[in-house]
C-alpha cells in the first residue's frame, strides 16, 4: 500500500515498544458489537494507481468538456483562461501540503499571500480590508447578512431579485433557523432592474439590503442610490459580484457606498470546477472590522523587530470564543485565494483592464449576432460578460437540444427558478474571453435551428 | 533576502498575461465605467513565479516534515488525487450544465457518496457541505428540522468540555443554548451526568468520537441510546473518523448525523488553510430532513435532485446550504483514495494510524505527564500535559522549541480539558523512522523544559522568524497594505 | 509581453545610464548588411497563452495516444506507468529550473540525487559505478564502444545482430568518421540469438562485443560465455540493455561478466514522448572508470568537514582538456535521471520485481494467445516483456491496417530493417502491465482480420 | 536536518507503488532468473516526497533568484511549455507508432524547424542532435561529409582562442586538428591572422557569434568569405544566438551550419543539466548531407525521411545520430514558446538581453575591470577581469561570496583569453529591480575583493554546504554508495 510506511517488522517492534500483543489490543475500548469483522461490503482491495486512473479516467470522459465545445455558461461560475503558472505554483508542496498557519514562524508564505490577497480583494471592491476568504459567494453573502446584523441589532433584510437564486435560498434556509426576515422577490424579464423596489423596501427596520452587481441577468446599475437611501434609515448596503472580472471594467460597489461587498472568486484563478471548491470573497469598510466574520491576516513584527504576519483578531472565532463566535466557520479557501492571488498578479492593474475589455466587447458582438436570430430578444439594456436572452419558447429544453448539437448555450432561467412561469423562456448567455467568433457563429446557428 | 510585498516592488507595473485586443465596440457598461486606478500591482511571470516560489519556502507543510497536529489530522496527500482533479472532464465543467453533459461527474459524487454511508454504516449523506464545520452545521440543521417537523423544538444541545469549539458555535448558529457534558477522570463522557441531565429539553448531543482526547467513547452505544429515549437525537463530530475507518462504523453506534472532513480521513490537501469538504452522513431518522442538492440514481442515469424535483420525494428537506453541489475538486480527490486504499487499505490506515499514536504515547510517558495514559491505549493521537514543565516554562514554549529541531509543533492547549494540553497526531503515513526522530527531538524538548532552560523561552531561532507580536497585531489591526505616507522612508 | 519584466520607462532609464540613445546603439557591431530590418517573414506577433494553447492542442489531437488504444510497441522504447509523484517532483522549480552543478555548495539536491542514480543504476546492471547519465541508450552504446577503444586500444567492434538496428545505424555513422572498424550483422528470425557468430568473430584485434540483452526481437540469451571468450582475447563485453525493466526479472549484465553496460532508462519514470528526451545509462566495473564518459558525481566533504557531493573527475570533459577531452558532451539528461531515480526509488526492490514479473506474465499470456492466431508464429523461446512474430505476410502494411481498427499492435521489422527481404513478415509485440486482457483480445481479433 | 541516502534510510524496504498481482504463468526467463539481490531501497510515497522535496531545497534555481551565468543563458522557463509538453497527444505517442497516427506530432517538429530555418536564415534544418555539442557533432559531420563527398579530405579546424571547450573537442572527435586563432585586443577574432592562415588544408572554422566575450564579430561575413574562397566551411556555435534572434540572422553572415541550444534561445527548461536539445540548420552547400531522419511535408501529409526512404531524395546523408527522432519533449516547449513571443517578442527578447548585459556592464566597470569595456557595448553578455584584486584574492573568492549575497555565481575563467574571467549574462527576463539588486551585492563583493577581505576566502557561509573539497573527490573517487564495513560506525 504505497501511501502506508510501516513495514510489518516495524508494527511488531512497535507494538512491543507498546506492551500490546496486536493491533487489536488497541481498540480494546470499541465494544464488541460495534467492531466491524470483515471489511467493508462492496469496496474492492487496494489498487495499482493505473487502475484507479483508468477508472476515474472512464468517468471524466463521460463529461462535455467546457474547453471542447462552444461554451456560454455563466450565472454564478465563469470560464476563463487561467495561465499554467498558477497551478503550478499551487502545486508546491509548500503551499499545498501546509496547515492553516497558527504557527506564523513557519507559515510566512501562507500568511504574506493571505495579506496580499486582502489587500488585493479590498481594492477590487472598493473598500478598506477584506477577510483571507470564505468558502464561496453564496456562503460569504449569507456571512454579510449575519454581519450587518450583529452591526445594526435589525432584523429585516432586503434581497433584489436579481441576486443569485442560489444566494437567496440559501439565505432562506438559514433564516428559517435565525428568525431573520427576509424580503424577496423574484427578477423580471426587463432592462430595469429592480432598484426602485429596494428603494421603496427601506425603511427603518431594514438592517441591511442586498444587491448584486451586475446582477443575474447581468444588468448594471448605479448602486448609489441604494446606499444613500439605506444609510439615510441606519442600514447597510451589501454587494454582491459573481463575477470579479467586471470590477475591471465598472465602478467598484465600495466606491458607491456599499458597506459590505461579497462574491464568488471563482473567475480568477480558480476555474469551473462543477462548482466547488471555490472562494469567496468579503470585504467591508474599516469601521466594521471587528464585525467581520472568517479569518483575518494581519501585520506585526517578531521578537528582533522583522515586519512579520499573523492570523489575528481570532477572538471573534469559534476556537476561542465558542457559542459566542460570529460565525462557526473554521476553514477558509486557503488555496483558491492563493491562486485567485497569483492569477491577479499576473495581470495586475493592465491585464485586468484588458481582459474585462475583451470580455465587453466580446459580449457585445455576441450580442449583436443573437439578437439576428428570428424571435430571439436581447432583454439588457446594459452588461458587462454576460445578458439575458427572452426565447420564443421555453429555454430550458432548448438548452437541452442546443447541447445535442455540441453547443453549451447558457444557463436557462428554467433551471434557476423551476417554479416562476414568467421566467421560464430566459436563457443567460455568459461571453468570456474564451469565446471565438466560430462558437459565436455555432451558438446563433444552432439556436436558429433549435428554435425553428 | 527578505521578499518584499507585490505592492512594494518596483516592477509592479508589469503584466504576466498576453491578452488578445479586444475588439473596438460601444460600451454597454451602463455608464459605470471604472476610472480610477484599482490599484492592483502587476507582475512579469518571470517575477510571479519567483514572488511565490520563494514565499513558498517559508512554509513547514507535510512535504518537508512530520505535522503532529492533534485532531487537525494532517497525512500525505497522494499526488494521484492531484492528477485526478485536473482531468478536464472534473476540472473543465460548469455547475449548471444539462445534467445530460456531466452524467461522470455525478457518477463521481455517487459513488464517493455510497461509500461514505457504507464506511460509517449510516443511511444517507449530503454532499454540499463545503467544510467540517459547514457539516456541523448542516447535521444541526437537520435535527433542528426533524424536531420542528414532529412539532417537538427543544432548546439545548449538550457537548462535551473537551469538543472542539465549533461545535458549541455551530449549534448556538442554530438557536439552541449549550450545555457542557462533564468528563470523567479517564476522559470520557461522564455518562451518568448525561443521563442525569437529558430530558424533554434535550434536542440533542454532539460527541466526538474517538474523542478530543484521542480516546474512543466506551459507552457511546448506550449514550445513543439514552439520548434517543428522551426524544434526542445524536451527532457525532466526524473529525477523528480517520481512526476507525474500516474498524467501526459509526452508524452502529446510535449516531444520527456525522460530517467528515474529507482532509482527515481521504487525504484531500490542506491547502494553508481550505478549500475543505464536510460530507454529512445521516441515520433513517434524518434522511428526509437532508439539504439540497443531492444526487440519484433513476436507472442508469443520474439526476441531481434540485429545487424544482424536490417537492416530488423529498420535500421536508430543510433547503440548500451553498451554490451550486459542493466540492467537487475534493470529491475527486477523496473517491481517488478510496478507490486506491480500497477496504484492506482502509482498515490498515486506521490501524497504522493507532499504532503510531500508541506509539508515540508509550515512548514519551515517561517524559511527558500523559493525563489518560494509565486508563489504556489512545486511538489516534496522543495526549499530554505541562505537568513537571519548570516554572514559567509552558507548552508554547515547548511548541516553539520543536520548530528549532525541525518539526511542526503539536495542537496545544487543546482539548480545554487538559492543562498545558499537548495533542499529538502521527497519522498513520509516518513511518517508524519519523516517529523515532520526532519523539527524540520532543523528549529532548521536554527535558529543557522540565529544567526550566531559559533558552526555550527564545525558541524558535532557526525559522524565517521569530515568535511574532500578535497583541500588537489585534491591538491596531493591518490587514491591508497602504501606501507609506510621502517622507516617512527618510526618516 | 508576459515573460518579459522591463518596462519601457525601465529601458529608458537604463538607457541613459549606459549612455546610449537607443536599442540600436547597442547593436552597432553588426554590419548593415546583416542589420533585418523588418519582422521574421511568416511568423504571427506575440500570442496569448490561451492562443497558443489553442494551436498546440489541436496538433496534440492529431496523434493517437498510447494510452487511449490496445498498445503493443517497444523496440526501444515502452509503455509503463509513471506514478504521478515522479512528475509532481521534477516540476519543483528548484529542480526544473536548476543549473548544472557546477556550484557545489548550492546544488546539493541535483548532486545527491545524482549520487542515488549512480548507484541505483550500478546496482541495477550488476556493475560498480555509474554515470550520472547519457544523452540516450543509443549514444550511449556508442560511446561505450570509444571507450572500449580506449582501454584496449584496438579499433574492431563487434556489434551482435540482435542490437537495436537504429544503435547500430549510429555506430555505422560514426565509425566512418574515427576509422573504427564494425563488424555487424542482420538478426535472423530464429530462436536463437548469434552468440555462436559473436564468439566465432573474437579473436586478439577484437575491442568489444557489443550485445543487446534482451535483444532486439526480445530473446534472452547468458552473456557468460560470450564475456569469458572477449576476457580471454583482452577484449571487453559491452551489454545493451533497452529496457531496463527486465532487469527486475533476469541475471545482471554485470554479474555476467560484461565490462560496460549500456542501455535506455526510458522505461524507468521518464514516458515515451515520441523518441525523446530519453536517459542514457553508463555503468562499469571499477577499474575503468577514469575512462568512463560523462558527467560522474562523487561524495566529498566541505570546509566544516560534512559529507557532501560534487561533480568529480571533470578533468577528462571538454571544458577542461577541450580537444584531448574523452567526449565532446556537455549535458547529461539531468532531469529525467532525476526522474528515472524517483520512480526506482517509489519502485524499490519488492516494486521492481513485482513490476517485472507482471510485465513477464501478461508477456507470456498474450504470447500463448496470438499464438492461435492463424498462421501467426511465435519465434522466441525466451522473451521477457517483448516477443517477435512471424506473420504470413509482411508486417508493416498489417501494422498499418491494425492501427486503421485502432489497435496500435508492435513494431514491423520492415520498419526497422527495410531493406532486409528475409525480415519482411517480422512484427515486434511488446506487452506491458499497462496491457489488459482486453487489449490482448483485441489485438488477436483484430490481427486475424487483418491476415484474413 | 540532514537528508540522509535513500541507501541509509531505516524505512527502505518500503514500496510507492501498488503493482497487480502477476498472472501465474510459466516462466520463459532462458533460465536466467535474477536470484540475489538487486539492492535498491523503496519507499512509500509520503517518504519519497518528503525525500526529494527536501533535497529539491538544497538548491538554487531560476525560480529562486537570478542566475547570471554568462555564456549558459538560464533564463525563466515558462509554465505553458512545460503544460503543453505533457499534453497526451504528445507525451504519450510511441516513436515508431505508424506515420499517420503522429501527424500532429510530425507537424511540431516540421513547424519548429521551418521557424528556426527562418529566423536564422539557412537553408534547412537536423532536429535530431540531442544537445549542444551533439549538434557541433552534427554540423562538424556534415562539413567533413561534404569536403569528402568533394575528395577533398582536409586536416585543420581553426577555432578561436575564446571557444567553448566543446568546440575543439567536436573537431578532435571528428578526426580534425584543432589550430587557435588569436583574438585581436578588442576581444575579436583577429581577421589578418586568420586570413594568413587560411589554405587548402583548412575544412574550416568554428566561430562563436556573438562571441564568447558578449560580442559581436563585425568582420564575420569577411570571415565567411575569406573561409569560402579557400574552400573551407564556417561553422557558427549557436550558444549565444539568443542575443540577436530576430535582429539578425547567421545565415546572411555567411554561416554554413549552426546548432541551436533549444534551452537558451527557446527558453526549455536546464533541469539541472539537461536534457537539452541541438537541432543544426544548414547553407544549401551543406543540405544534402544533413542527418536522417528528419520530417518532410508532403502535399497535407507529414512523412518522416528514415533509412528506408532516404535513398532516394537523400542519398548523400552521413547517417544516423540518434535512435529514434530528436527531443519531442523539447520541441513541443520550444514551438511554444515562439508561437507565444512571436516576431515582435523574440526581437523584444534579444533587445532585452543585450540591454540588461549592458546596464550591467556599465553599472559596475567603475568597480570591476572590463577588459574590452572601451571598445563599445557588450551584446548579452558582460565580461570582466580579476585585474584590480588583492593578492590571494580570486575570482573564485569573488563567486563564492556571491552566494552569500543570495546569488548564483556569474561564469568563472571563461572565457580562457581573459584572465580570472567573469562573465555575466542576465538574460532578458530579469527586471531591473533584479539586476539593481545584483549589482549592488556584486559592487559589495568586489570591493571586499579589492580590498582584500579575508573573510571572502571563506564563503560561503550562508549556503548548505561551505566549500566542498574537490580534490579529495577526485582522488579517491566515491562515485556509489557502498554498505558502511561492519563496525566502523561504532570507531
Amino acid at each position: 500500500m504505497r501511501y502506508l510506511p510501516l513495514a510489518d517488522t516495524d508494527r511488531q517492534e512497535m507494538l512491543r515498544t507498546i506492551g500490546a500483543k496486536s493491533i487489536d489490543d488497541l481498540f480494546v475500548d470499541v465494544p464488541e458489537a460495534a467492531r466491524l469483522s470483515g471489511k467493508i461490503e462492496g469496496l474492492a482491495d487496494h489498487a495499482s494507481e493505473m487502475s484507479v486512473e483508468r477508472q476515474m479516467t472512464a468517468m471524466a470522459r463521460r463529461n462535455m468538456v467546457a474547453g471542447e465545445v462552444p461554451f456560454f455558461l455563466g450565472a454564478g461560475a465563469y470560464k476563463h483562461h487561467v495561465p499554467a503558472s498558477v497551478d503550478h505554483i499551487i502545486q508546491r508542496g509548500e503551499f499545498l501540503t501546509s496547515y492553516t498557519p497558527y504557527q506564523p514562524e513557519i507559515a510566512q508564505g501562507t500568511l504574506q499571500v493571505l495579506f496580499e490577497f486582502q489587500t488585493q480583494v479590498a481594492r477590487l471592491y472598493g473598500c478598506d480590508v477584506a477577510n483571507a476568504s470564505m468558502y464561496d459567494g453564496s456562503t460569504a453573502c449569507w456571512e454579510a447578512i449575519t454581519m450587518a446584523r450583529r452591526v445594526t441589532k435589525r432584523g429585516k433584510t432586503i434581497l433584489s431579485g436579481g441576486l443569485h437564486p442560489h444566494y437567496v435560498s440559501l439565505a432562506q434556509t438559514m433564516a428559517r433557523f435565525t428568525g431573520d426576515q427576509l424580503d424577496v422577490a423574484l427578477p423580471e424579464l426587463a432592462a430595469e432592474t429592480d432598484a426602485e423596489r429596494l428603494l421603496a423596501s427601506i425603511d427603518g427596520e431594514t438592517s441591511c439590503v442586498v444587491v448584486q452587481y451586475p446582477d443575474i441577468l447581468g444588468r448594471i446599475a448605479d448602486l448609489t442610490p441604494i446606499a444613500e437611501k439605506a444609510h439615510a434609515n441606519g442600514a447597510l448596503l451589501i454587494a454582491v459580484v459573481t463575477e470579479p472580472v467586471a470590477l475591471g471594467a465598472i465602478e467598484a460597489p465600495g466606491h458607491m457606498g456599499a458597506d459590505i461587498v461579497v462574491g464568488e472568486g471563482q473567475s480568477i484563478g480558480v476555474g469551473l470546477n462543477f462548482g466547488g471548491p471555490y472562494v469567496g470573497l468579503f470585504a467591508c469598510q474599516e469601521k466594521f472590522v471587528r464585525q467581520m466574520p472568517g479569518r483575518l491576516c494581519g501585520e506585526t513584527v517578531d521578537a528582533e523587530g522583522k515586519r512579520g504576519f499573523v492570523l489575528t483578531l481570532s477572538t471573534r472565532e469559534q476556537h476561542i470564543r465558542r457559542e459566542k463566535a460570529t460565525s462557526n466557520i473554521c476553514t477558509n479557501s486557503g488555496l483558491c485565494a492563493l491562486a485567485f492571488s497569483i492569477h491577479m498578479t499576473l495581470l495586475g492593474e493592465k491585464g485586468l483592464r484588458e481582459l474585462a475589455a475583451l470580455n465587453h466587447a466580446r459580449a457585445v458582438q455576441a450580442a449583436d449576432r443573437l439578437a439576428q436570430v428570428p424571435g430571439v430578444e436581447i432583454i439588457n439594456d446594459s452588461f458587462f460578460n454576460e445578458f439575458t436572452l427572452k426565447l420564443p419558447k421555453e429555454a430550458r429544453p432548448a438548452v437541452r437540444a442546443l447541447a445535442e448539437k455540441g453547443v453549451l448555450g447558457g444557463v436557462s432561467l428554467g433551471r434557476l427558478y423551476p417554479e416562476a412561469e414568467a421566467l421560464q423562456n430566459g436563457l443567460i448567455v455568459a461571453v468570456t474571453e474564451v469565446v471565438t467568433d466560430e462558437d459565436i457563429e455555432a451558438l446563433a446557428t444552432a439556436l436558429e435551428e433549435v428554435l425553428a | 533576502l527578505e521578499e518584499p510585498l507585490i505592492f512594494e516592488m518596483d516592477e509592479q507595473g508589469g503584466c504576466g498575461v498576453d491578452i488578445a485586443p479586444a475588439p473596438k465596440v460601444a460600451s454597454r457598461l451602463g455608464g459605470l465605467e471604472r476610472k480610477r486606478d484599482i490599484g492592483i500591482p502587476g507582475l512579469s511571470e518571470p517575477q510571479t513565479v519567483r514572488h511565490y516560489t520563494r514565499l513558498s519556502r517559508q512554509n513547514y507543510a507535510i512535504d518537508l516534515g512530520l505535522f503532529p497536529l492533534g485532531s487537525c489530522t494532517m497525512k500525505h496527500n497522494p499526488r494521484l488525487n492531484e492528477k485526478m482533479a485536473r482531468l478536464p472532464g472534473f476540472a473543465d465543467i460548469h455547475p449548471l450544465q444539462p445534467i445530460d453533459t456531466v452524467q461522470g461527474a455525478l457518477k463521481v459524487v455517487a459513488d464517493l457518496g455510497e461509500w461514505l454511508v457504507k464506511l460509517t454504516g449510516m443511511h444517507s449523506v449530503a454532499m454540499s457541505p463545503k467544510a467540517g464545520a459547514h457539516g456541523e452545521l448542516c447535521g444541526l440543521l437537520a435535527i433542528r428540522s426533524a424536531l420542528e417537523a414532529r412539532g417537538d423544538a427543544r432548546e439545548v444541545i449538550l457537548v462535551p468540555e473537551s469538543a472542539h469549539g465549533t461545535n458549541p458555535a455551530t449549534a448556538a448558529f442554530c438557536g439552541y443554548r449549550v450545555e457542557n457534558i462533564p468528563a470523567t477522570e479517564r476522559g470520557r463522557v461522564d455518562l451518568a451526568a448525561l443521563k442525569a441531565r437529558l430530558g424533554p429539553d434535550v434536542a440533542g448531543v454532539m460527541i466526538t468520537n474517538p474523542n478530543t482526547c484521542g480516546l474512543f467513547e466506551p459507552d457511546m452505544i448506550e449514550i445513543s441510546k439514552a439520548v434517543h429515549e428522551v426524544g434526542g437525537l445524536v451527532y457525532c463530530d466526524g473529525a477523528n473518523f480517520n481512526a476507525i475507518v474500516g474498524r467501526v462504523r459509526p452508524g452502529d453506534l446510535g449516531i444520527d448525523a456525522m460530517h467528515i472532513n474529507l482532509h482527515k480521513t481521504f487525504s484531500t490537501p490542506h491547502g494553508g488553510g481550505g478549500p475543505g469538504s464536510g460530507p454529512v452522513v445521516f441515520s433513517e431518522a434524518l434522511t428526509p430532513f437532508a439539504p439540497l442538492p443531492f444526487v440519484e440514481k433513476q436507472g442508469d442515469r443520474y439526476v441531481l435532485i434540485e429545487e424544482e424535483t424536490a417537492e416530488e420525494h423529498h420535500g421536508q428537506t430543510f433547503g440548500r446550504m451553498t451554490a451550486f453541489h459542493g466540492q467537487m475538486g475534493m470529491f475527486t480527490r477523496a473517491l481517488t483514495y478510496i478507490l486506491s486504499h480500497g477496504a484492506d487499505g482502509l482498515r490498515q490506515v486506521s490501524e497504522d494510524a493507532v499504532l503510531n499514536a500508541n506509539y508515540i504515547l508509550r515512548s514519551l510517558d515517561d517524559v511527558l505527564d500523559a493525563p489518560f495514559g494509565a486508563s489504556g491505549p489512545c486511538m489516534h493521537e496522543a495526549l499530554f500535559s505541562d505537568k513537571g514543565f519548570a516554572e514559567g516554562v509552558s507548552t508554547l514554549d515547548v511548541a516553539k522549541g520543536l520548530i528549532d529541531e525541525g518539526f511542526h509543533p503539536m495542537t496545544m492547549y487543546f482539548p480545554l480539558v487538559v492543562h498545558g494540553a499537548m495533542l499529538i497526531e502521527p497519522t498513520e503515513t509516518e513511518s517508524k523512522a519519523t516517529l523515532d526522530q520526532f519523539i527524540g527531538a520532543l523528549r529532548s524538548v521536554a527535558e529543557r523544559a522540565k529544567a526550566g532552560d531559559p533558552a526555550l523561552k527564545a525558541a524558535p531561532l532557526h525559522a524565517p522568524r521569530r515568535r511574532l507580536d500578535e497583541t500588537l497585531a489585534a491591538r491596531k489591526p493591518v490587514l491591508a497594505w497602504k501606501e507609506p505616507v510621502q517622507g516617512m522612508a527618510a526618516e
